[in-house]
């Protein structure tokens, strides 16, 4: 199994999650995040003086699948996600070595 | 204020048993909106502004400061000033209104309500002056100082100008508090905040204040509560309040659209903070004058309060470097001041005023400039000396883990936001 | 209020030296009610059902659009509006109210506390459109609209109806604004909302509001601020004026539990946003009714304002598929036309109203009609002009990526909540 | 309050044709005051204190039962409290206010004003228990309990105190409310509290109040609107009017310092939610006192309603463990019943109060303990009776999975907070 | 070691905290997030309108351990969490090849 | 490549964001999170009573980097988040095992 962790914009969440409800994925996590990468923050205006602020709004989707399902959800998100503009995200990529449901103990493939 | 109500003490109800009950409303009503001012209306637009682990320090400071100052203002301030006609203080008789029966007046109202009127704006006055020790302060110093500087400078600059001391004998105008609420206030924050240093990350890594909304909510708040402060300071429902009213309202308009179009030639775009510190700027500058002068005046003074405050903000932050946090100093000091003086020139009938009642603008002008430098030098004077004294028995900045961890959890053991 | 104050300048007071004292402290607590209600009601009552991108900038559309409104009233507008009897428009005597004296009185008040009352509601009629375009309006079309609207729509209805217009001489009746403050800003609200297009998701993948209490926070203000804009339309502290702070109350608690009870019977659940809006749709409705019904008038009033309302939001949203975003047309509009037109039975001593004044329902009804016809069609006709000058001028819709990113931060340099 | 308006009710205006307008726009102005007191005053208190699943709720429950106890009490509430002078329960003549006409009048003011602020009070009272059930009632139980309660405690007790009851002809002493607001609503939060059952946490795992902020918030609107409950309750803009706001205020002042210490002295830190519960306790103690005392017995009352206050909470929940959630029956029913018992002793012209008309202070005394004794056991009588009621018709605590949901998501749809 | 991450819901974030304490874990992360997974989001009332809002608030929870705790730890989760009801969320298991106490220095197994 | 996850206290950030970006760091993500180890909470009062409150408020902050930064990564952090305090926070390594660039489908340390 794999963990894909993709940080997107925030506007871009609901295409990337109906981009993976028709792929099948049956699951995901979502956190408010701040960061920054290419795009470089924004400036903020208080009383007559500009300060820039580092971060930018973005949400971290993370999606627990199959191994081969990888590719099509990689290629779905960056479907779903790109605008072609600075900013777009990042999808990384990490091993999972167990998945457990809680409410019945399945374990493996058959819990996500 | 006092002009009117003081001179003519047993004028207009002398011939009737009673208050006068429609001006009496009045000013319950304008009392209501005064505390409504401090309570919650500066709490939030100061808390607003600071980061969110100060949020709740900055609502506690005022709510003390409130409770505090009212129960100081009954026990000594209020017979400070305005029992008897003293130069520069006020005598003992009216020391927790003991002398002071249910049915006694003043002017038209009970004297009850009169001293209502006046405990909301020895609340706000020590109130004002959080915005700029916010953020780093003890809270130990935060009573101690607040308290005596109640009795020290407010008390006693109140008696001056209202209470039938100096300035008011020499004839100085200050409707609402130009002189006794912000360049007293104004002064003092600037001091204190020197004397407290900086907050950490001043001025380059400063977090943006953490949630604008609320201090929009704060400034219309205090918005319509300065109806209260400006027209109940005619003491009476009458054209005198109204017209405070009016002018209270147009200065704070025309400076909230001043602010926005400097904010916009310099950034190409206008804050919703910057148009509300502009509407605050111009409810400063307006009130020493707003009872005195006419619409266009109330527009001339909005224009030079916001922009004169507008450069204020930074020359004392960015130039000066000192961290007055809020900008007490640069926007509630200098615009009480700058209306103050101005007051000098548009209460000419020229401009719609009400003019000098025999005197001459050259003559008010000089009364107003005395006025201003008294007012500043005695709180200067007075505060520096009640730093020092706050740092000795309380100390006056936190410690450097409390800045870190916030005040809110170090001093008060509470949170801002739990989800 | 016109029909009251103003066929009756002189009566109350002619022979006093002075304005009513008690009347005028009535008034200036409306005009600071009235004040309040947008700053901060309407901001908040609007900020808390958008998204967290685009908090500020409603805040900051209701702040910069009481302060441009109150200046441009006082240039131009309230003397287009109340100088002279003309049909369709006033002159230009009263312009920055030059003319007017600290003295002058308007029946029993002074001009100038009528002039502010009059001020706050020139505040509050363009700032209730901000509802209709809000999360994606360019914020120069915003100040650019909002002052023409003021002075091309706002003006010249409330000259027809409280001015001395032709409405108002054919005896219509509008208490406190059902068709100068609602039905103006309703059709036009409707119309901007379809010009500027839709929100992104609208209708299916909306997000829901972003705080809800801050909108249940701005209902109560709304609520309490009624009071004042309905019993001080009565322009004095008398029963007509209790009576519609009785109606108004009692319009919105009974419209409250309606609208609960329809979203019961649809969804089994009523929410709290659906019973504030319920509040809301029952103000609108008694507005032009209040001084004019009784208990059972308000009654009726609130039940059918929740009723039609409730449907009005689904039919325009849904079957029309205009996102008017915050349903101003549908709630304001709808409810202020509705009871601009119930008035006309309600008013009826049969019903604890207070009569026709010699004329008969139907007649009052077909003036009613009149009325409503009228200010919808002028409304519309002047409201397609601006827009299609505001798109020339400042364009109208935001950029694709600025929506993206919000209003607050592309247009403000701000954001709502940091953390 | 009903002492002075209703044993004099043609007196001050018999001989002239109309309304006091003074005394009428005070009294319009403290209904706006006290109906902010609940919306938004209560409804922010209560919400800041609870989990974050729970905040609409909380807002909810304020605001149904202000549109519920505003239309019942139209409806008949008003009419069985203030109807006639039989010993226990007023008549039917006022239901609807049929027979009320425009130009009636109750002492100085139109009917409708009194009707109308009156009624303010009767949506604070059932609105004041919300606090005790919170976080677990089902919904229904909060619509049906506080409609029966409002017409079988509320309005039978403000009879006996205000409306010419037993204990009104006896000379009981209740200015504001101690008895009739705060003992009703105190006694029957306690036994409701009990009865729906603790928060599951509840006392040890407990989750501090999800933002305290807004706690402040709805302190300051309360301390505020308080002015008009109090103040207003003289029923003219007179001398007594005047000292009752004083001691109001002063009261708020000196138990928030109060509280404060007690914190400070335990814990080492004064909160901002201690303080403002403080203020609170105060405001409560002062009510049915604030018209017959003066400065000095306003301390007295601050001093003993903190102090016992502060206790009072421990006992309730730590001792006896009962979850009245946010503290109805240890802040305002034990505050209101201390009050109303003290104001026997500090009445004494002695202390700067009113004195007792002729009485003894012992004789006051015992009938503020048989007011007390008697208020306390119907209010609990009878709401013994309509807990049952309620079980049986609507269910009174929420179902676990639901209550784990939180119940603005299972009773009403909405979330507090959506990023 | 090993980084447990679990998604639960946010009423039982003290139930697994105790249960972890319980077995000696000695530090954990914690975050608000949503998600959906088989509990397919909740239906908004706003304005006479039904909307289905896609997620549910969750907590994730993250704790860092050794190998040979695993078992325990998963189990403690399951019977913290577990309702029997859908959503009651679900663990997943990820390979760590380090860990650094910031104050100390400290690596590894000892900084944990 | 490899996720640096570090939980470090909020003031800390701004460092620790200044210190990655000297080495070049390129893009980085963060999460308010909520956490305890050694460091325990704190105490809160309300109304009479005090109340531990079990979690502290902590910044997550998580960066891909490839394997050669690793080392001066984490000595990096450790220099700026530091205080010697408890509480100062932990960080974690895993592997990553592919990146992308949403916006131009850009793989491995290219799209870091
Ligand atoms: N090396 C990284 N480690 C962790 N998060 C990253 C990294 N690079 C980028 N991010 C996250 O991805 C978001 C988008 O990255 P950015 O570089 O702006 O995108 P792009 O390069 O496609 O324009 C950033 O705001 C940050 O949250
Ligand atoms: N494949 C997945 N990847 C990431 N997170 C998931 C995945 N499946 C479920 N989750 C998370 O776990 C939570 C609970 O999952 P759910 O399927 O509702 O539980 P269950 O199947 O036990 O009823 C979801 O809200 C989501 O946050
Ligand atoms: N084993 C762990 N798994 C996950 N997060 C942890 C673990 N240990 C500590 N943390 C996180 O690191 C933060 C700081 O840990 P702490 O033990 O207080 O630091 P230190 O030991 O350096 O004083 C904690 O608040 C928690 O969020």
């Amino acid at each position: 199994m794999k963990l894909v962790m993709a940080v997107i914009k925030p506007f871009a969440l609901d295409g990337v999650r109906e981009a993976l409800a028709t792929l099948g994925v049956e699951g995901m996590t979502v956190a408010e995040v701040k960061g920054y990468g290419r795009q470089k923050g924004h400036k903020e205006i208080y009383r007559g003086a500009e300060y820039t602020v580092a971060f930018l709004p973005k949400v971290k989707i993370e999606v627990v699948i199959e191994d081969r399902n990888l590719d099509a959800v990689v290629s779905a998100i960056i479907a779903a996600a790109n605008t072609g503009k600075i900013g777009d995200g990042k999808i990384f990529v990490l091993d999972v070595l167990d998945a457990v449901r809680v409410r019945t103990g399945e374990r493996g493939a058959a819990a996500i | 204020m006092a002009l009117v109500a003081c001179l003519l003490p047993a004028a207009a109800s002398a011939q009737s048993a009673g208050p006068d009950h429609a001006d009496t409303a009045w000013i319950l009503t304008a009392t209501a909106l005064v505390l409504f001012m401090t309570l919650p209306g500066l709490a939030l637009f100061y808390a607003g502004l600071v980061r969110t682990k100060n949020v709740l320090s900055v609502m506690m400071h005022c709510t003390v400061i409130a409770c505090l100052a009212s129960v100081l203002w009954l026990a000594l301030g209020y017979s400070l000033a305005f029992d008897g006609e003293g130069a520069l203080i006020g005598g003992l008789g009216k020391v927790f209104l003991l002398s002071v029966r249910r049915e006694s007046l003043r002017g038209s109202i009970p004297e009850t309500t009169f001293f209502m009127f006046q405990t909301t704006f020895a609340v706000i006055t020590p109130a004002l002056i959080v915005g700029a020790y916010a953020e780093r302060i003890r809270f130990g110093a935060v009573v101690l100082f607040s308290s005596l500087w109640l009795l020290l400078v407010y008390a006693p600059v109140a008696h001056w100008v209202w209470g039938g001391g100096w300035l008011m004998q020499r004839g100085v105008m200050d409707f609402a508090g130009g002189l006794v609420v912000h360049a007293t206030a104004g002064t003092s924050a600037l001091l204190i905040a020197y004397a407290v240093g900086k907050r950490d990350g001043f001025p380059k890594e400063l977090r943006p204040p953490h949630n604008p909304g609320m201090t929009m909510i704060g400034a219309g708040m205090l918005w319509v509560g300065w109806y209260g402060f400006n027209a109940g300071s005619a003491l009476a429902a009458d054209a005198n309040a109204s017209m405070a009213l009016l002018t209270t309202h147009v200065s704070a308009s025309i400076a909230g659209l001043v602010w926005g179009l400097l904010e916009w030639r310099r950034f190409g775009r206008a804050s919703m903070v910057g148009v509300v510190t502009g509407v605050v700027a111009g409810l400063a500058t307006i009130t020493p004058a707003s009872g005195y002068v006419g619409p266009l005046g109330a527009l001339v003074l909005g224009i030079c309060g916001a922009t004169v405050c507008f450069f204020a903000v930074d020359v004392i932050k960015h130039r000066l470097g000192v961290d007055d946090a809020l900008d007490v100093f640069a926007v509630h000091g200098v615009g009480g001041i700058l209306g103050s003086f101005l007051v000098a020139f548009l209460a000419d009938t020229a401009f719609g005023g009400v003019g000098y009642g025999g005197g001459t603008m050259a003559g008010q002008a000089t009364i107003q400039l005395v006025g201003i430098v008294a007012t500043i030098a005695w709180s200067a004077f007075a505060t520096v000396g009640l730093i020092a004294l706050t740092k000795k028995l309380t100390g006056l900045r936190a410690r450097e883990e409390d800045l870190e961890e916030g005040l809110d959890l170090t001093y008060h053991g509470e949170r801002a936001y739990t989800p």
